[in-house]
């Protein structure tokens, strides 16, 4: 199966983009394509979830999983802070504000993972992506409260507003309500793009990816050892914890393998737009470069591969 | 024409902290504002190309013309976190026509 | 057929898009990408209406619609130019300006209301899409005339010429001559782009469109109740002109709604442009307030529905 | 190196009426212009931010260094439409080297 | 076939563009949207070269394939110079620039002859993609050497490094590769993408690239009888040297072609901004106008038709 | 709040050229960049519009706030060059707070 992983396109322009990155090669994906095809990938996901949803109806699987999803996005900050604020030496608002990543999820790591597993014949459930938009955002209240030592800000309800207004949430919550309304007969004609191109416009977007993080790597000024062994920790833990859950909660293998991912994955897009907004005073330097630099790129070479062997295993 | 003489002010911040800076821009009265793109940069803290993907490392500069009294105000009022939110601020005389709008 | 509308996707992308921006999300489609979307959708619908024509030939209808539309174009902004300035309150060279958006017309709403009309069975005809460009421009001259009580201006010319090599003109008649000379065989290599992409491509765009309405409606000043009115009664009025002339001139059901929802379409694109630089005086918050805020969304969520039931009912 | 003073135009305009500002620009032989885009902006008619799709709200600054008699003689030549256009204008001194091109 | 051409919609696109620039219409591409094109099909081709190569193996056409294109790119720029200097009356720097640009090549040409030939039943070799980019880079060191009269830079190791990690040759090689591991097979998931929508955006690139083009023409100040004549009459010397040299080294009568094809286009993206790094004293008036205004219009247009006629007839 | 004078350093360059420029704003110590995309612009060699494709023409503008040490050696170093290179190099005087950082 790894090599199955280190043959597939999706990976290898993943590794080129971090290889382009590495050689300082001026290769560059135009940032408004790379948007768009983040919000073409989303939408897809998002359309394809509800439709499966549609079909199979609110079953007490979905319900469980659901809430899992939101046990782990509220709860795995607090393991992350104790780590980051004993082992990382980090002050308590730079470990909250890390901490918030590690709880709430990457989209791309999911996707990928989605992908990655279907090749396999290991299809998550569709109510996977309702568990993945529900994961975003309760870890970012967790991480402000451990940061604030539990004192409640002037500026929250800004932050719930940006919290559940957020751009991947809607997208995502929205796609997967289109489907659920269109059902498969009212996705027909509108399924060759979001189908057909999903996997080529997955493979331009992960050679992005793949530049972004390792220019982040390269650019950092604020890694240390400590921090970056955190950085393939914690996916580790939290990984093995999101299976264990999810396999706990009786999701067949595929799900639980997605749902220790999502655990395992750190978000690098809605929650460092939160904290720059919420704890200005917490260093990005910090927390991009460990979600997007390292955890990312680690999640998607050995992470998704290792997760759906572990649900294999206790499955 | 005649002219008056006002302050540019010119405030390089992160993008997510651009809608703060504005509140304290209305506070004090500022009639109007412009933002313009930052590609790329360095400093202190190293090198950032802008990257619309994940868009934590966007930064944008906030342009105003004010008068020399709200150009003051506006400064005091952000003083408390120049260092915190890492904000480089900038004032300089122009000339305006029509300067009583501002 | 509400009930159609109201499931289809692309409609309920649009609605997604309104509704991110009334709780004010920070979702953004990417403007280079949405710009991207229209160039696509206008080389697309105009490549397939030159396919059909070159087959069909040129007949007699055809050329008793695109007669009909260039009169429409020429005449509407009347009709509405006394109605913005008595009900309305505008000055001469707001409600000018006014006037000449809804003689002109609104590409993504024709592009929308084909797609829907095909769906129920009902094709416009091809030379539709020349009617299309035939009608974006006479509106202008005729708005500018009215704005300026029929004095002429030194600036005239370089109106003309903005007006005639107006981008979506160019890309419109171009695209059609294309699809003429490459006819079916030639369009073949290139089909798959064009054809297999449309409907997923028109999602995202009206996504971007419901965002960029909503917006305009909220941050615009510049809206009244009189002026609200007259953005839905315009519509109602034009669109049921252009069925009744559509009908009248013996287009079949489909093209004669089609001509009804050109004419209660407003130009948001091609008119404010040229409005800004020909009648500077005129506050551009009115007239893309009005066209783009009200009468787009009215359109696309009601309008296309009710002229072409009108079209079934007089045809 | 030495320097001289020049002065530093800056026009925030709406982006259709640029062609017509340029024609000013060159009537009264000002030796070159820059573009710069904005991302958003707001003032005493409310807030916009830029798209590309309609553009009819898309703003640009023109930046032109140029002498003070020409800079002069730009805001005389453009000074009827400064309200009807809803132009911003503001001048400011610059030090350039090689001073003889502007 | 010069009507075949002249009906290709991949042609016609690009005509379209010219004339819209030629009346000074406002029709524009979002620059996002072209560079995302230009990834996209270089991706494309490098993956389907690659997959090629799988499948043949390493022949002994490749390597002398692989080899004439790299002499090629070194030698041509020394004829070009030597036009240059005494029929151009270039400045030796502003010479050398040139003639870097003639020695190295198009890729956008390239695709557009390889989907033409292909068109026509005669499709090149997949290892032309491999010679295609060997060919991009030596002519740069070639020009540098005759503008600076043999005397070495102190920043030539810069360049050098600007030239091997340059976009395009990490793009297209790294894809190539890509495609060599994932294989026919490991393609089967992203084809539909890399295929489907190939020649579509070939024709929406083109139209950019036919603006573009015209637009340089126009504005440009720099260009002279005898530069214009030089711009039409190296590709004419190259592309008939291309052939011949394909020919003689056993290429079939398609990779002469395009090999031909090859010499006689002329770099725009990835020479200008070497030259721009390395020679800044050389007027990048010149070279953009000659190789993107004159020479690239002139190839697609005509030297495509002209050089594979002439494989055609001596192969 | 306190403010001093520093130098706000503009140089609008061929985008290609932009990493040589840094390296000698590097060399004499400038603490700090920040870089405009410039859209289109017009001079002595003509008009040209920014296009991502060929890049070829892409202008940006190096935006720098410097003492004026720093602002004086950065003129000399780049001198030798401003011709060839066609850079416009402009100078002005801005008030920052925390003036120590530049
Ligand atoms: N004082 C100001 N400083 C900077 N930009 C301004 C200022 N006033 C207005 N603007 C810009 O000009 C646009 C139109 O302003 P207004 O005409 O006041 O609505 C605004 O949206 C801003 O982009
Ligand atoms: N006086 C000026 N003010 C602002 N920008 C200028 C000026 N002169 C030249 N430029 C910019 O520099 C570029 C090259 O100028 P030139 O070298 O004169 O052709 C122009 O296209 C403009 O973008
Ligand atoms: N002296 C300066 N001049 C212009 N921009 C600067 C300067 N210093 C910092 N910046 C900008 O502010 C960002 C953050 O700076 P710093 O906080 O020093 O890392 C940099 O990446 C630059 O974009
Ligand atoms: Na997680
Ligand atoms: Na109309
Ligand atoms: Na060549």
């Amino acid at each position: 199966m790894i090599v199955d992983t280190l043959t597939s396109p999706i990976i290898l322009f993943f590794v080129l983009g971090i290889f382009a990155a590495l050689i300082r090669s001026d290769l560059a994906i135009p940032e408004a394509f790379a948007k768009a095809m983040s919000i073409y990938l989303m939408a897809a996901i998002g359309i394809k979830g509800g439709i499966e949803v549609a079909e199979s109806g609110f079953t007490a699987e979905l319900a469980a999983a659901a809430l899992a999803g939101l046990l782990l996005s509220f709860t795995l900050p607090l393991l992350a802070f104790g780590l980051l604020t004993r082992f990382g030496k980090l002050s308590r608002v730079d470990a909250g504000a890390v901490a918030a990543h590690y709880g709430s999820v990457s989209v791309v790591t999911f996707v990928t993972a989605k992908e990655m597993l279907t090749g396999q014949g290991l299809s998550p459930a569709g109510y996977m992506v309702a568990v993945l938009a529900i994961m975003e955002t309760p870890a970012i209240i967790t991480g402000l409260w451990l940061a604030r030592k539990g004192q409640p800000s002037s500026e929250n309800g800004g932050i719930l507003h940006e919290v559940f207004a957020n751009a991947s949430v809607v997208l995502l919550v929205g796609a997967f309500v289109i489907g659920m309304i269109a059902g498969k007969d009212g996705f027909e004609p509108v399924k060759p793009l979001f189908d057909t191109g999903f996997r080529g416009v997955l493979c331009l977007f992960l050679l992005d990816m793949g530049l972004i993080a390792a220019r982040r790597l390269i650019q950092s000024k604020k890694l240390n050892a400590r921090l970056i062994s955190l950085a393939i920790l914690l996916p580790l833990i939290n990984g093995t914890i999101g299976v264990m859950v999810g396999t706990f909660v009786g999701m067949d293998i595929a799900s639980a393998a997605a749902l220790g991912i999502l655990a395992a994955s750190a978000s690098y897009i809605a929650v460092p737009a939160a904290m720059r907004m919420a704890l200005p005073e917490a260093d990005p330097g910090i927390y991009l470069s460990m979600s997007l630099g390292i955890t990312f790129p680690f999640n998607i070479i050995i992470g998704i591969t290792l997760f759906s062997q572990l649900a294999n295993l206790v499955g | 024409m005649e002219t008056v003489t006002r302050k540019r002010i010119e405030i390089l911040v992160d993008t997510p902290l651009v809608p703060r800076l504005l509140k304290h821009a209305r506070d004090v009265d500022i009639s109007g504002w412009s933002l313009i793109h930052i590609d790329a940069g360095g400093g202190r803290d190293g090198e950032w190309q802008h990257d619309d993907v994940t868009g934590a490392a966007a930064k944008t500069i906030i342009l105003m013309i004010a008068s020399k009294e709200k150009a003051d105000a506006l400064t005091e009022s952000i003083a408390p976190f120049l260092d915190s939110f890492r904000l480089l601020l900038t004032i300089s005389d122009v000339q305006v026509v029509r300067g009583e709008r501002f």
